[in-house]
């Protein structure tokens, strides 16, 4: 009985640990295939240089990774402060009344909703209704409205996770409760709300769907200089080469693009759990 | 307090983006056409996308304050696109319907057309594939489903394949309206370019698919030889490839199309949209256009460009 | 009247009076207040504009088309030479085949990785792994798509003896991968809030650690680990660009997880973009989009109700 | 008969349908010990919260009754809470420590007030700021100079004081109340209410804080809640007995000790239901 429950116990773990394996390995595997196939024009050229069309291998991607570092930005500076004050003002200010619950749950839902879904609705409003056209505002946009409820999701979770002692005690030392807010509770749950904002900008930056909607570029003579320029983008650039460039190279070239975006991701999530892991070894209570 | 700092500092940047975003919206959305600017914006078929960079890539090479963009998605992405009066220039690979044309009325623009080449649609199938020739007609049947099987047409013993774009797409449509004449087979894969066919043909022993001639050669502008480019014909008539220029421009080659771009309204003498068709028209364009896998335009075509260059003031 | 009148007088004056006592802190203490209130409703609204956005913009579908076309027909052409056929049952058929095939991969993955992160790994382990797994949430979908085309495709064709991969099984395979991480992540959530003490009384009692695991921590994390599930099918049913890039788009009803597939999420991407605005095509397509909306708005309101079933 | 600073005239709370205190009238003498004992649920930590407006944040609270403070009904919805709370501070039963250093602790209850140092900038979240002691000591800014006086006040400054720094998590759990009674400490209250103080501690700190309990009866008013009838018996002068809502009994800590005029106070002191 013993031996069986131990031989038993011990496959089961092989299992476990083998699909654990598993899974890692396809990471480790991604980032293989993506290195065997794009490795050969992966440069300093490939990264810096303008996308020359007619013969790809003498261009780079600048106007994509350029393209998206704007998104990125975009979206930060329009999602953060719009999600945070909105988790905060749900969990600080208003009530914990049923309807306050129903809101908070109807944006943890939206957080699941499909990417296209928020394309749709970008597409109908941001290009046509505001005719802000297949613009880089456009694409911020429409990206932004889909990190907004991960990032309310996040920082409601951590805002909840900062004990009410804390709130008490500095109420009853006089505080007002702006203040308390401003001097105990955002110090302590800031870090988990910009955490929670960087992977969702990660997920978002490598969203195409979205993009494809909204109408990222080919091709682009000069670099957006304003929000109203159209742009061009990691993801959807490596969606075109893949699917419709006829150079031979073309496969390579989407390799590398994809291996860069991957590559951007990973370092913004990389951040975030970096950022995470600092400030929890620091998180007593 | 440092955190509130930050704080600040991310609400002053979201009010610099939103003065930047609300500064600009009047001078780029509302005129479009500003003859002041250099900027460019095209957008439509994914047949001409590759050429259209080429050729706006080499434009930009003389006009170096040229602010072009040029965005696929399809024929019907670009006309829609038109018709809001989101864009300078639609491509398109197939003629404006009328539906269209008359919605554009509608919105009060003089919508002009430019014939930018002659595309031969070119059927390829896998490179180990026995059959070299087509008739219209089988082609027609093969794409409606109703020849399934490559011996029907004289090849080995296997189902076929189809591939073809998607129905945003004008070579979906112009194939459809003059090859299929009936809806495309369900069992269809649709591709989201002409690119991802060729690829998708060049693998699958069994395939068949249809794609800009440009799509068919290599980038040194010689046939691909990864894949078969099939000869097609009509009733009696001899089988000619696509790679045929003369019988491609003198309409012997049977799905030869012009393909196309338009425009909402005439432009202004000098403007950049105006200078930038001529050049297309010019020889240097055309040299473009050959070296990338399309026709270079017969006289007829020609002629109509200059009918068009001929009311620009 | 008067007495209403008299009540709105008593409150302005105690208001006057706060202000002009404490106006300073009444400003710095309500501005904040206001400005996240005022976010705040601005982005509900926004959010749940969407919603009724896609609904307003689908509805206009069902006066020309009926109910019983949309959601029982079988072929989807819009655009045909001929009649267009406004069926939607192939669209979801294709995502449903995908959807349920994907879960049963990525489920069996994702709860052996969070079993092994959070029951047996050692701490060290854990601490490197956990992130891994978190990064391979962050590989875009277009380049798992990209993947699929070079490598899984030719694959499960060479292994099916077919002469092309572009089909619901290898767009499942793809989705699967997509959905592991969101799987794993938050099961392994679900087992670690189960409390320590459950697994000491457990070992106390002479129980093995893989028993203990089975008959305490498992059952004791279950609504958990069954939202994870959930959560990763609305992920699942979702993705738009593997699908788009690898599962073939034909219009045919699917018959087997060898056939093409034409998921609702690929064809509302490729199709939305030519509709003119509108027009009956571009309405129905919002209506697909509403369908989506609403399928992984229920699977996740019912993952939900299971990790907060106090919240309600 | 000592001033009385806070008087209490038919206070009646509800926490919804629940009638949590049931018309009390009290008066607390000033630079005393007020101990209230009662069984738990009693109300004790209810009416204590009901002195300095901390009830205010638990919504279904509803509050009855006058609690005059210098003249003032604090009670009244105009009376302004936040200066309230700065006469009257509060030490709760669970030590609350912010996740901050040691000294940004006790500052933070006089940054609130306006008086700051120079900021560091974004990358203090990312390390910690010295102190040196001595430098400390003979520091001229008001910060500095109130953070060492709470500080000495509390008898905390020679345990803590070459690690200011520190978060004050890592301080012991005594340690870690004396903080916060040191951190009320600086903001310079008049009234100080201790919920159950020492319920969490060793008998040693608990000593620790009742010493220094005794000593600060010299500067404030304390009223302190506690379960621990020896604690009431060794440290307060006045004792007030809660049962059911209800204030059954108050009176110096000797006649309520020994002469308790209610059976049922006799009996709780006498440990027949503690």
């Amino acid at each position: 009985m013993k031996i069986k429950n131990i031989t038993s116990e011990s496959i089961y773990f092989s299992i476990f640990h083998a699909m654990t394996l598993i899974g890692i390995g396809l990471l480790i595997l991604t980032l293989i295939l993506l290195l065997l196939s794009g490795y050969s024009v992966i440069d300093q050229d490939f990264l810096t240089r303008n996308w020359q069309h007619r013969d790809i291998t003498q261009g780079g991607i600048f106007p994509a990774i350029l393209g998206s570092l704007y998104l990125g930005l975009g979206v930060i500076v329009i999602s953060f402060p719009l999600g945070i004050s909105t988790a905060i003002f749900l969990t600080e200010y208003s009530k914990n009344n049923l309807l306050n619950r129903i809101i908070q749950l109807a944006i943890r839902n939206l957080s699941g909703v499909p990417s296209v879904v928020y394309g749709l609705f970008g597409l109908v409003v941001f290009v046509n209704i505001l005719s802000f056209g297949s613009s880089l505002l456009s694409g911020v946009l429409t990206l932004s409205l889909m990190t907004i409820p991960w990032i309310i999701t996040a920082s409601v979770e951590s805002f909840q996770s900062v004990p009410q002692k804390f709130r008490e005690a500095s109420l009853a030392l006089g505080a007002t409760q702006w203040q308390t807010i401003r001097k105990v509770v955002l110090p302590s749950a800031i870090t988990g709300c910009i955490t929670g904002g960087i992977i969702g900008v990660a997920r978002a930056l490598g969203e195409t769907a979205p993009l494809i909607m909204v109408g990222a570029t080919f091709y682009l003579s000069k670099l957006p200089s304003s929000p109203l320029d159209k742009f061009m983008a990691l993801p959807y650039h490596t969606f075109i080469l893949a699917t419709q460039h006829s150079s031979p190279y073309a496969n390579s070239y989407a390799a590398g693009t994809a291996f860069v975006l991957i590559m951007l991701t990973f370092l913004l999530s990389l951040g975030a759990i970096i950022l995470r892991f600092h400030f929890r070894s620091k998180k007593d209570w | 307090m440092n955190k509130l700092n930050l704080i600040v500092l991310i609400f002053l940047i979201s009010c610099v983006m939103a003065y930047i975003f609300f500064g600009n919206n009047a001078n780029d959305i509302n005129n479009p056409q500003n003859t002041q600017n250099e900027s460019l914006a095209m957008k439509g078929s994914d047949t001409e996308v590759q050429l259209v960079s080429n050729l706006a890539e080499a434009f930009t090479v003389k006009n170096s304050n040229a602010d072009i963009s040029v965005t696929g998605g399809g024929s019907g992405v670009g006309i829609a696109a038109l018709i809001n009066g989101e864009i300078d220039l639609a491509n398109s690979s197939r003629a404006m319907k009328q539906d269209e044309i008359s919605q554009s009325a509608n919105r009060g623009l003089d919508v002009q057309e430019f014939i930018l080449a002659i595309d031969g649609l070119t059927v390829i199938t896998h490179s180990e594939n026995p059959i070299n020739q087509l008739s219209i007609d089988q082609l027609g049947k093969i794409y409606k489903g109703e020849i399934k099987n490559w011996k029907e047409v004289g090849g080995n013993d296997t189902p076929i394949v189809l591939y073809g774009r998607q129905s945003t797409s004008g070579t979906y449509n112009f194939f459809r309206d003059s090859v299929v004449n009936s809806d495309y087979s369900s069992e269809m894969k649709t591709m989201e370019g002409n690119q991802a066919i060729v690829e998708a043909v060049k693998q699958d022993t069994n395939g068949i698919g249809y794609v800009g001639v440009g799509y068919a050669k290599n980038d040194k502008g010689e046939p691909r030889q990864d894949i078969k480019i099939i000869l097609l014909h009509g009733v009696g008539e001899p089988p000619v490839s696509p790679l045929d220029e003369l019988a491609v421009k003198d309409g012997r080659y049977p799905i030869a199309r012009p393909i196309f771009q338009y425009i909402p309204r005439l432009p202004l003498k000098n403007s950049i949209l105006e200078r930038y068709l001529q050049f297309e028209a010019s020889n240097e364009g055309q040299i473009i256009i050959e070296n990338a896998g399309f026709y270079s335009l017969n006289d007829e075509y020609r002629n109509k460009n200059q009918q068009l260059f001929n009311k620009i003031k | 009247m008067t007495n209403i009148a008299i009540k709105i007088n008593n409150c302005s004056i105690r208001s006057n009076k706060v202000n002009s006592n404490h106006s300073s802190i009444n400003i710095s203490e309500n501005l904040p207040k206001w400005a996240f209130g005022f976010m705040a409703t601005l982005t509900v609204v926004i959010l749940f504009g969407i919603f009724i956005f896609l609904l307003i913009s689908g509805l206009g579908t069902f006066r020309e088309i009926g109910l019983g076309e949309f959601f029982l027909g079988t072929d989807w052409n819009p655009t045909a030479f001929n009649a267009p056929s406004w069926g939607i049952l192939s669209l979801v058929a294709g995502t449903v085949m995908i959807s349920l095939l994907a879960i049963s991969i990525a489920i069996p993955f994702g709860l052996s990785i969070a079993i092994y992160l959070s029951e047996i790994a050692s701490p060290k382990t854990r601490e490197i792994l956990k992130p891994l797994v978190e990064m391979i949430a962050s590989i875009p979908s277009v380049v798992l798509g990209f993947l699929g085309l070079l490598f899984v495709a030719p694959l499960i064709a060479g292994i099916f003896h077919l002469t092309n991969g572009l089909n619901a099984l290898t767009a499942s395979i793809l989705v699967a991968i997509a959905a592991l991480p969101t799987i794993a992540s938050i099961c392994e959530d679900a087992l670690s809030n189960v409390n320590q003490r459950f697994r000491e009384a457990s070992l106390a009692l002479g129980a093995t650690k893989w028993t203990t695991i089975k008959r305490i921590v498992i059952p004791a994390a279950s609504s958990g680990l069954i939202a994870a599930c959930m959560l990763g099918l609305g992920r699942v049913i979702g993705e738009t660009m593997i699908v788009l890039m690898v599962a073939g788009n034909n219009r045919a009803f699917p018959h087997s997880f060898l056939d093409a597939v034409n998921p609702m999420t690929a064809n509302v991407a490729i199709e939305i973009k030519e509709v003119v605005v509108g027009s009956l095509h571009w309405q129905s397509l919002f209506m697909i989009g509403f369908v989506l909306f609403m399928m992984t708005f229920v699977i996740n309101f019912i993952a939900d109700l299971l990790i907060y079933k106090k919240s309600l | 008969m000592h001033k009385t600073v806070i008087s209490v005239r038919s206070l009646n709370i509800w926490y919804s349908d629940f009638h949590a205190i049931k018309n009390v009238n009290m008066d607390l003498p000033e630079n005393q010990i007020t101990a209230l004992i009662g069984a738990s649920g009693s109300g004790k930590s209810t009416f204590l919260r009901s002195l300095n407006r901390m009830l205010d944040i638990i919504p279904s609270a509803k509050i009855e009754g006058d609690v005059i403070f210098k003249g003032e009904n604090i009670l009244d919805q105009d009376s302004d809470v936040v200066s309230l709370r700065r006469k009257i501070g509060m030490v709760f039963q669970n030590s609350t420590p912010f996740p901050k250093s040691i000294f940004e602790n006790i500052a933070y209850g006089l940054e609130l007030q306006g008086i700051k140092k120079e900021s560091r900038g974004f990358w203090k979240m990312f390390s910690n700021q010295k102190y040196d002691s001595l430098e400390l000591e003979k520091s001229s800014h008001p910060l500095d100079k109130a953070v060492v006086k709470s500080l000495k006040e509390a008898a905390l400054w020679k345990e803590v004081k070459d690690r200011l720094h520190q978060s004050a998590f890592r301080l012991s759990g005594g340690q870690q109340q004396r903080l916060c009674i040191a951190r009320s400490l600086a903001v310079k209250p008049e009234v100080l209410l201790l919920d159950e103080p020492c319920s969490e501690l060793d008998p040693i700190s608990t000593r620790k804080i009742e010493e220094l309990l005794t000593l600060l009866k010299e500067k404030y008013t304390i009223v302190i809640v506690t379960h621990n009838l020896y604690q009431a018996k060794r440290i307060s002068d006045h004792v007030g007995f809660f049962h059911m809502g209800e204030l059954m009994e108050f009176g110096s800590a000797k006649d309520i000790f020994e002469h308790p005029n209610q059976p049922i106070t006799k009996e709780y002191v006498c440990g027949g239901f503690g």
